[in-house]
């Protein structure tokens, strides 16, 4: 979303984590962050919405985390080494919210890997504009 | 004097400690993972490094993003297996090797490096992954660490180059430490991998196998590989392989390949191992020098 | 596109800070030392920059002994003013410039300079002094800042050279930025000074003076002083003016002098001040950068 | 004390902070760093001995710091950024803190710096051997 105009930009499906994001997403980070500590994890899993709430979080931001939409809390600037903090939290595995964002189900997403992974052909260039592409 | 003696690359992947943690690394279904490390075990048994240089990057663990250091390297006197969020793994303590350390340090900020100096911090799987799957399970880790952190969490991490002249700038700094000890650089992270978005899953098997390939004597080329062509070609999280780099630049130009593996999948990741030996520690003139 | 037009070094010592937070600095006591700053309050007011880059060592406030960055950028949205033990000043909040901060910061570490990157931090009297004794008291500050700070805390502090070449790097970055905007870089610190052991009060006038002659044209020699050479020569803080070398890196070769101050003592600490212009900014071909 | 066989162990009455004086003060440091906090500041004055023994320092500098002896809190790896955090805690000058490592009063310090500062002539080098002249 805010990767237009970086050489960055025409690669398929991806958000890259540079300033702008980091700008965007600093206190969504630093919310996911706190995690890691087991008494804040209670806090949250108690009541979700209050903890999120002593965040300077934006509404959108709240409510992809309410929502657990990982798609969403990337292009609202968060980072995947930051918000495994939330899956951890809920006792997903790193596949199943890395799986979330793309179209494939846990299961699919793991046959895929177990045969090869996703091949880089066809995925190093976005087909159209890149300002079609990223939503 | 203290010497290089060898380097290690490998990728630092979490599931490899959950298995390891939970006793499951014999399980056959494992076993083409963990296999190729069997050579590593026995090979490190005999090599006794005093020290392993460990090059990793934290995962959002010790560094939030308040301060988000390029290049960290620790001088503490310990560090701590990390909570991830999950409880500390049950490993031992790293010790660290905080007088060599400290005189790295020195001399790379001397020679132009801009290291961020630590303390004291947790150290995540990126460092006790590694490790588990060189030394296995054990009471103590037998060698001291220092662990060097590089920030690829962040866009944009240090190039190719610029960890390869780190590496060569380690080995200067070793070359000068009047203790006579053995020590290891170790390159972890990669390979290819990318963890977000719709393209997440990303694996570029021939890719990684060129890297490993040209690794040995091509290093100049990999060195000019920016991170718009990692993240493209191998994954978001491919640029990880940089701190490879930093291992190889820490060598000698002239190595022996001793050992390789390559297994795809682990979880997300493609899975890489490397071992190097310095090919002859007794010539020691520039042009030698990667 | 953004520019750098000017350039500034100071001292930026606490009691001066405390001074006009009590309403005193008119005092005639004070007089040989705040009418050394009457021409650059009238100045910044014509030259209204839109940036400064304010170069300035941390003094145990932000960073302390866990983690200690060598080259520290803020990409923050705004600063406070730091407690640093007798409640924060009450000077305006510090605003940042997010984003040409980020392009600065990310040029840089392409350059291969290994910045810590800061998100969040407070400031301390190395930046906010700076910003009173040029701006005097206002409601706001009338420009965004970019606090870059430098270790010179722990030994060894970054070489002279380093930071010549960081400030040459910088201007490379401003160079490519598109936003028509007129920039400041300031160095702060020094001059000669030692708070510690026997030899404390140490001030050495003839190396402060020739420092602030050198500085216009022979840059390159101050760019070879040692931090030991510092230490001796000028006391153990004498070694903050490696910051000036910044400032200075980050100018044209051809720049002219507009003002300069020199008082001791202020506190413990010799006073410098100095205000350079690039003197053509359409000439920008390469031999013209320092 | 521990610049010993360093480039600068030659320069007198002063202790160059490298990594062997930041070992050895590491605590101590972080202790000092901690009275930044005004709640800090307030369980330090209230009982000092029973504030310091919750840092693992040794006694030696534990006494040091309730001595206010700067020139031992020195050589025991305080850095003088931090240690200025104690004297803050007082209420005194750095100035007080700093002339009190000299063999000046706090008056014939500052009349010293009027005068033009300390000279750099005869302080360049120890007259004897490093090991003679460091304690
Ligand atoms: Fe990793
Ligand atoms: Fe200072």
């Amino acid at each position: 979303m805010n990767n237009n105009n970086k050489p960055y930009s025409n690669i398929p499906g991806t958000t890259v984590f540079d300033g702008d994001m980091a700008r965007m997403g600093f206190h969504l980070n630093q919310f996911c962050m706190s995690l890691m500590q087991a008494s804040n994890r209670t806090a949250f899993k108690h009541d979700e919405r209050a903890y999120l709430d002593q965040w300077p979080l934006t509404e959108e931001q709240k409510n992809a985390v309410l929502a657990r939409d990982f798609t969403t809390l990337i292009s609202l600037g968060g980072n995947i080494y930051y918000l495994v903090k939330i899956s951890s939290t809920d006792g997903l595995s790193v596949a199943a919210a890395v799986s979330s964002m793309t179209n494939l189900s846990l299961e699919d997403y793991l046959e895929m890997m177990r045969n090869g992974g996703r091949s880089p052909e066809g995925n190093r260039y976005v087909e159209h504009a890149p300002s079609e592409e990223k939503t | 004097m203290a010497k290089i003696t060898a380097g290690l690359g490998t990728s630092h992947i979490p599931l490899l400690g959950h298995i390891m943690d939970k006793g499951d690394s014999g399980d056959d279904k494992w076993a083409p993972i963990f296999d190729g490390f069997q050579f590593t075990k026995q090979w490190i048994r005999e090599q006794k490094p005093d020290v392993v240089i460990l090059v990793y990057n934290d995962h959002a663990t010790s560094f939030d993003m308040k301060f988000i250091p390029t290049f960290a390297i620790g001088c503490g006197e310990e560090y701590r297996p990390a909570d991830e969020g999950y409880g500390a793994r049950p490993v031992p303590v790293v010790k660290g090797a905080p007088q060599l350390a400290w005189h790295i340090t020195e001399s790379l900020i001397q020679q132009g490096f801009d290291m961020t100096i630590v303390n004291e911090m947790d150290v995540d799987h990126g460092l006790t992954v590694p490790l588990s799957m060189v030394f296995g399970e054990v009471d103590e880790w037998p060698c001291q660490v220092i662990p060097l952190a590089v920030n690829t969490v962040v866009y944009p991490s240090p190039t190719g180059a610029r960890c390869l002249a780190l590496g060569n700038a380690i080995r200067a700094a070793i070359d000068q430490y009047p203790e006579d000890i053995n020590v290891q650089v170790w390159g972890t992270g990669g390979m290819s991998h990318q963890l977000l978005g719709e393209r997440a899953g990303l694996i570029n098997k021939e890719w990684d196998l060129a890297f490993m390939d040209d690794l040995k004597s091509d290093y100049d080329k990999l060195a000019a590989i920016s991170q718009v062509e990692y993240i493209r070609e191998s994954g978001t999280e491919g640029c990880e392989m940089v701190m490879w780099l930093i291992m190889r630049g820490a060598l000698n130009h002239q190595i022996n390949e001793m050992h390789r593996h390559y297994h795809v999948p682990v979880s997300n990741t493609a899975l890489g191992h490397i071992i190097y030996e310095n090919a002859d520690l007794d010539v020691d003139n520039e042009e030698d020098k990667a």
